[in-house]
């Protein structure tokens, strides 16, 4: 690990490029990972957003960016960064170009000029802020949504597993993809910088806890989420060159219900189904180990 | 152009728009201030308000790092809430046994 | 040093590009398009043209990239047609609500169920509402003529809109004629380089474009509206430039009336049918009727004066529409009938390509006079 | 708010009147303030939109008032009901705006801690609308809330309108933390 | 067994899609249209409605959904808003095109850039050409009403044409307000089931759909053209079928006039603001002043007789459009103009959700007389 | 494998769905693999097409299909199969859905519709016929174009390597994916059967050379596929499970130049360019030959 | 609908199609004929034509599979090529010496 | 085809005169049947489309005959020239709709093999054009044909004009091959 990189809560840089005073929930985490992305990123950043919650930071008069942000639409933040590539390079303009979206405008409805910028290996960051579900619309079903979880949509639970995004975007051969939370924040700005510095294009998935969508407390979002990690949920890792490697091993892992009872969406699940999810973590986490944590997923 | 024509069109008297002159690359809907958003007072969302015990606190960062809005400010010599954008979340209360929430009166 | 050649609608479109000196091309194919992405691709391989060719997965992203290079204050370019151009509508609204000088060609083609291949204007009608303005060329020296002109006018700060210029499918992409090419001196001269104040992504000075307004969105709306406006006067002085340049004015902008002085009888039309249509005139002329066209070059702009001047004294008025919105009518003749407060015939033909031609224009001449919506089939 | 605003125009058919009710939405974010609407008529109802100068405006949460200023423009026989825990008369005294008006101010949080133990008196806050105005009857009211709370536990349901059935006593019988003007 | 409730818009849209027994629900969520969706799906997890609910990966391809399980002999819903029927463009022709009868609801919002959540009609009128039939809804009974009347005139033998309902984002679709919701038993009997001849895919009777054409193109407009015409007299039957049953007619189809046999003045309007405007000439007559109001309710067709028989008589008329065409004017006005070869005034108000209400009716009605555009803010 | 697979060329067979008297061109592969396909798919099959070559099989009023056909528009292949999959089961229709579009279609604009209908696991058989760019439109560069390949916009030769469109679709841990090619009929209709078994999605990447795009005789078709494959260039393989399994290994491999230099769209590869292509398909099979030709690439 | 008024609309002048009435579920573009293209002559693409020694040819089925025309048929008894669809590609020439090709004449 | 069509439109315009010149794409697809289109005046050409009553019908693949039906309804005047080893007798037998036009039977493929070594006569077939009807001068011919032609090689090049200077020659000497009226 390089010098640059931060080892500790206070090694975070001070300097904020997304102020306050915006109409995010209380408590959004998604904003969070904004804000926090944005310090290692520092001022020569260009914001790229896909509609979703994220939009409505900027409400005409104000901003609460100290950078440049432009959104389009919601399906088109790979496209745009691929032109803003180019036409930054042609104004001798020197930024990274964040991608920031949503799961929604990444799995579903952006996913194909997602592909089309990974196939040209565009050097953008692309942070997918997952709240896993259309939450700006109020958190409808989206392939990002975890099997089981309730929405507007599925009220009795979705049934398919959620898409593997991560694994999608490996199979596109772009030089990094990493997974993330805000609850994690040394890691996932490490992340950050790993991907600022890689030439070519950057995923991070970052799970973002979503109070009103799940269903908690605006209070709770950083323990819902070291608790996604914690039960061994959401896996922390990075993809480079094929090679996945985890970059945080929960000891012990805590029970999957933990989690799931802390939320709202999953309150329909009875104790089986529960006991059924604790399976299929225990099993992916046994396979895991059976590798070290590390191992090949593209040849 | 001629001066008095704008946002008209020469000898084009089709359209009436009351009040409102064309304002060329200020009608453009861009917000040009970075940071104009700290106008808005989103402390009114507050039902909590959470206040550190600047005494007892370590300086540890956490709860300014999980802010969501940015609104706790830390420097080696204080740390404090800009209660204008605190929206009390909760989120610093629920990190810290420095930080208490009592309810907005 | 201007050089006369053979080349295709398609073709001049890629010289207009090449001689504004377009930067970013992003791109996408469909026939009949895509002889201009590929005359611009080869340019551009041999080093002829300096500019970024962007192949994009679908044509949204191709006028998202657009969208987004242009807001970055580059000057950009695309091509593309018929459902090329449907996927795109979304963002067609995007692009010109950031008043963002994005010059894209339509080569029109009707749309599809069921599949055609040739030309009818309904593609390029369905933005009409887009804020875009909107050319029709009649020829392939008017399409690199328009190409070159469009960001003069777009990028005016009385218009700040983005422009779509239409070639006729088949009719002028595919076919060859005579087309002056002015030299890049002459051009370098009349158009200046793009540098804008009102959208620029450039850390230095931070912006926030393209979010939520609340009750200033009619506002906003109204300055589209008034830049469309403005757009007629500064389409006319462009053009009068223009004309001192190469001799060619295109009628001064916005509508081209043919031997319309003494006609008691005309036809509206416009696109590359307008040819055909004038050696009718000329034809029935020779003939001793007094017969005129009136041949609109902007949609939008919609040119009611022009309109109004050209066929006020007109007895007899049919509109040729080479579409038809169902449930409505002729998409022209609604605007023209509108415009002018006086009944027109409206007759609608050569839908997916069917072909007109002179005994068809003939017979349209000898049926005007009735308020009613006649098939040319 | 929302649900209040239901309630109303539930009820409200039930009494075999016409009305309309709709919130007003803004980003509907999760801690901001929002404003519902109802209009209540005899007949069908043509007026649509935004109520600007309503008969009764009902404050839920009095700090809406530093962020928009809700009082301007009142009608002069507007009733105003307030969610508070102030008194009518330090209320007036702080805004001036609304002298003239018939303002109560009412705790209904208080009800609602004591009822439910929570502090939503979005249910409680129409017993004192009721007792104020007899815009609803109670049959109705007490209809409405069964079913526009029918996801909820009915034991949540029976308590809400127990809260609201004291407010509204706590008005009809003069009680205390009303203050007529 | 009618039933009365309190019910959204967007409720009263679910409710019709129910009862008319939709089989197959493609969907995206998009505001101020989720709800519709959302109640579709709750109905269809508790049993209560029997479809399969297909939450697809954009509204592109909610419509090539659409598409598809229609031309498979199935009977489909969906409803989308503004950026998501943009995104539908491409694929709204192809619909049409294969005459499938699908029913869809959009609830208007205005379009971005910028971006706003709030009512205009500026994304309907977009569609205007693309084959669909269009109505407009003043209120939330006659969203649920339009919706079942709506699978009887589309699913028509002379019509085959998808229809689009619109109903206004936030005036109706948030808004409560009584509805008579039909029994089941009534609408199966109004209602029968869907068995299509013309689109089939089934291997009993292989038919190859959606391919090219050469020169029949314009046949298979025109027919479509005819059909658009054919379904005048549909939609008027079958209003005054359901008027038989439920006792509302919505003035037996395409428009409706409001006191306008002695007016002097009078507007023309679409969607829920008729109804403010309603109380306005309500305030006004009390007044003694002779003012009316007519209710475009279907755009497509366009009911041009309709707006002639109600309207020819009064002096001076104005039209509300809330949408723009920039570079043309009030798209509504437009047509209006052209159909009945006078001048209008043409207001442009309420774009992006901004408020009208009586007194600016009240200030229009004053402002009636001359053929100018004009904006109300 | 199962009694019901083909051994030999002449267990396919005999009827056919697809007859001649359409447009395609002279020795058109793409045609040749409908062909193929619908010959052990049989009469109870619908097909549903993405715009390409293949849309002007049936143009009014002739179709040369003898089972239904639907085209609605080149990016909604899978959207549609999703939408007919619950239209044909309400209607009682059994019967397979087949998904048959080209490479720019699936690919690129494609994609997204295609990764929705994965994600819902709908059971369809989508075949991605691959001629490797836009063919219909005049052989533009796709994201499917194989590196150095030259086409119409890109004269100089393609700069990015193709997208890994199986990896992809493996990644959305469908039931089955495969490549193919109808110079090898047999395994290619072996997987089209296996295709029809699975219950869900199956995806197969069919290369079809294209005497037109890739500049041949049209009689050479054929053996391009078998020198494609013959020089290890087009894998054949089957991903069932995350494990890839190759379903033909060339005894020896034949000079990668001996392909390439057949094609008018490789002609201006120079001795060297070819040698470095030589070295990357060299590298690739002594990978896969260490893994023993068989390997997972999903965990 | 009342007959004669079919493709109008009821008081509906506003339209003229000349010698097109409506022709309702027959005027949508489905082709219901399967197989029809047979009737389409590609055979005159063919440039050279190819035939088939049917005495030596050993039945392997290779050219009747590759045919993208379909246009080989075969029995045990016979093989032969449907000229009217074989469009002269070569594949079959290509890939089995018993079959030979001509300039077409 | 289309090369023939572009070498005519471009020689056209160095000799000064207007020109026009299109295919028409159907399908376009290899094996396919196509047509092209050349219009010529002495000024600027109005006239668009789809040719239906040329002056000048070429055929390069007598085939064409049995798809399209290209004799009918041509102008009384037209000049047909059209590539086939056929003479003009025989084939005016064979085709009595154009008995009393003037036809041309070149066999412009067999020159083609001969000079170029391949059946490709859609240069060599202008040169008969030239010597028949003069229509475009021969260096306006020649500076058009290396215009046209420029990615392929110079000997290619010299080739075709070889050849189609011999075909121009055939005819103006009245040579074997062409048979006038
Ligand atoms: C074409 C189109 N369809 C639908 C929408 C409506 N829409 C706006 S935000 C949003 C939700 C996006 O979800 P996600 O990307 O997960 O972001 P989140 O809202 O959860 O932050 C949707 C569906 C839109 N803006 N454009
Ligand atoms: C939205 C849209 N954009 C572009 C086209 C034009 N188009 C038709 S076919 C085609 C090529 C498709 O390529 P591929 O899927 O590889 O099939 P192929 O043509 O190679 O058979 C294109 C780009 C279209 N029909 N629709
Ligand atoms: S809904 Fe969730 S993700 Fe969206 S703003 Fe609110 S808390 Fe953030
Ligand atoms: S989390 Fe607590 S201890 Fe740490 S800086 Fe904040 S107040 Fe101080
Ligand atoms: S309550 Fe929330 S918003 Fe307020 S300071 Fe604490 S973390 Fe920040
Ligand atoms: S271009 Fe290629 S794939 Fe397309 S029809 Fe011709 S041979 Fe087949
Ligand atoms: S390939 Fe040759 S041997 Fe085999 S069946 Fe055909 S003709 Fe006979
Ligand atoms: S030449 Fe081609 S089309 Fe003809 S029979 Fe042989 S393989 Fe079939
Ligand atoms: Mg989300
Ligand atoms: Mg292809």
């Amino acid at each position: 690990m390089k010098d640059s990189y931060l080892k500790k809560l206070t090694d975070i840089p001070m300097e904020d490029y997304l102020v306050g005073g915006h109409v995010a929930c209380q408590g959004c985490s998604a904003s969070l990972g904004l804000r926090l992305a944005l310090k290692v990123l520092g001022k020569d950043t260009v914001v790229i957003n896909g509609s979703g919650c994220m939009t409505l930071l900027p409400v005409y008069p104000t901003t609460p960016l100290r950078v440049p942000w432009i959104h389009l639409a919601i399906e088109n933040t790979g496209a745009a960064g691929t032109a803003l590539y180019y036409a930054l390079r042609r104004k001798n303009i020197k930024a990274n170009i964040l991608g920031y979206a949503g799961d929604g405008a990444t799995y579903d409805i952006g996913l194909q000029s997602l592909s089309g910028a990974a196939e040209k290996n565009i050097d953008m960051i692309y942070i997918c802020y997952n709240n896993q579900s259309f939450g700006n619309t109020g958190h409808q079903r989206a392939s990002s949504t975890p099997r089981a979880s309730s929405t507007s949509t599925t009220p009795g639970g979705k049934v398919e597993v959620e898409k593997d995004m991560p694994a999608i975007m490996a199979a596109h051969r772009i030089p990094y993809v990493a997974t993330a939370c805000p609850s994690y924040p040394v890691d996932f700005l490490n992340k950050v910088k790993r991907a600022a510095e890689v030439k070519g294009m950057a995923y991070i998935d970052l799970l973002v806890p979503c109070p009103v969508g799940w269903g908690f407390d605006p209070s709770e979002g950083i323990d819902i989420g070291r608790l996604a990690v914690r039960t061994g949920i959401w896996k922390l890792y990075e993809i480079v060159d094929g090679r996945v490697n985890l970059t945080y091993i929960p000891k012990k892992r805590r029970g999957v219900s933990e989690y799931l009872r802390a939320q709202g969406r999953f309150s329909h699940l009875s104790e089986e189904d529960i006991g059924a999810i604790q399976e299929e973590v225990d099993e992916a986490w046994e396979g895991l180990e059976a590798r070290g944590y590390e191992y090949e997923i593209m040849v | 152009m001629r001066a008095g024509d704008r946002g008209r069109g020469r000898g084009d008297r089709e359209m009436r728009i009351i009040n409102i002159s064309y304002d060329g690359a200020n009608g453009v809907p861009v917000i040009r201030e970075p940071a104009s958003a700290l106008k808005n007072n989103t402390g009114t969302w507050r039902v909590f308000r959470p206040t550190i015990d600047s005494d007892r606190c370590v300086r540890c960062g956490k709860c300014w790092v999980f802010c969501p809005e940015g609104a706790i400010h830390v420097s080696d010599a204080d740390i404090w809430i800009d209660y204008d954008h605190c929206k009390g979340c909760g989120i610093c209360v629920n990190g810290c046994r420095f930080i208490t929430a009592q309810r907005e009166v | 040093m201007n050089t006369r050649r053979m080349i295709t609608g398609n073709g001049a479109a890629a010289w207009g590009a090449r001689l504004a000196r377009a930067e970013i091309i992003p791109n996408f194919p469909i026939t009949p398009q895509t002889a201009i992405i590929e005359e611009i691709a080869s340019w551009i391989a041999s080093g002829e043209m300096d500019a970024d060719f962007l192949p994009m997965e679908s044509e949204h992203s191709v006028q998202s990239a657009l969208a987004a290079a242009s807001s970055a204050g580059t000057r950009v370019f695309s091509a593309t047609s018929s459902q090329g151009l449907m996927l795109m509508t979304e963002m067609m609204f995007v692009t010109s609500g950031l008043r963002l000088p994005v010059i894209m060609v339509n080569v029109s083609r009707g749309l599809s169920a069921p599949i055609t291949l040739w030309s009818d204007h309904n593609d390029v009608l369905v933005q009409r509402d887009s804020g875009w303005l909107q050319i029709f060329c009649s020829n392939n020296q008017e399409v690199l003529d328009s190409v070159v002109m469009g960001y003069k006018i777009a990028e005016d700060s009385e218009v700040l809109l983005p422009m779509m210029i239409n070639l006729d499918g088949f009719t002028l992409s595919a076919t060859r004629e005579p087309v002056e090419i002015p030299s890049q001196d002459e051009i370098d001269d009349f158009l200046p380089a793009y540098n804008p104040t009102h959208t620029i992504l450039d850390p230095k000075y931070p912006m926030s474009m393209g979010g939520a307004v609340f009750d200033e969105y009619m506002y906003f709306r109204s300055q589209q509206r008034m830049a469309m406006c403005n757009s007629k006067d500064v389409i006319t002085d462009v053009c009068a430039e223009w004309e001192k340049m190469t001799g060619r004015g295109w009628a001064c902008g916005l509508v081209e009336p043919y031997c319309l002085e003494d006609s008691e009888r005309a036809l509206l039309i416009c696109g590359s049918e307008s040819a055909t249509l004038k050696y009718t005139v000329d034809k029935l002329r020779a003939d001793g009727e007094k017969v005129g066209m009136l041949r609109l070059r902007t949609m939008r702009p919609f040119p009611c004066e022009g309109i109004t001047d050209a066929l006020s004294d007109v007895e007899k008025i049919g509109v040729i529409d080479q579409d038809i919105s169902p449930g409505s009518g002729g998409i022209i003749a609604t605007e023209v009938k509108a415009c002018l407060g006086r009944s027109v015939t409206s007759f609608i033909a050569g839908l997916g390509g069917r072909r007109i031609g002179v005994e068809k224009y003939e017979k349209i001449f000898g049926r005007l006079g009735q308020d009613v919506e006649e098939w040319i089939f | 708010m929302v649900v209040t605003s239901r309630i109303l125009g539930t009820a409200t058919l039930y009494d075999g009147l016409y009305a309309q009710d709709f919130p007003l939405y803004g980003a509907a974010r999760r801690g901001a303030p929002v404003m519902a609407f109802v209009r209540i008529d005899a007949g069908p109802i043509l007026l649509r939109g935004y109520i600007a100068k309503p008969d009764i405006l009902m404050l839920l949460d009095e700090s809406i008032i530093e962020v928009k200023d809700v009082f301007s423009n009142l009608p002069a026989d507007c009733t105003i009901i307030i969610n508070t825990t102030r008194n009518t008369r330090d209320f007036k005294a702080a805004h001036p705006e609304i002298k003239y008006l018939r303002v109560f101010c009412v705790d209904g949080t208080g009800i609602a801690l004591e009822y439910l133990k929570k502090p939503i008196p979005n249910v409680v806050i129409i017993g004192f609308l009721i007792g104020i105005t007899h815009l609803i009857t109670v049959d109705a009211f007490k209809k409405a809330v069964r079913d526009e709370l029918k996801k909820y536990p009915p034991d949540l349901i029976d308590k809400n309108i127990a809260g609201a059935l004291k407010a509204c006593e706590l008005v009809t019988g003069a009680g205390a933390g009303v203050t007529a003007r």
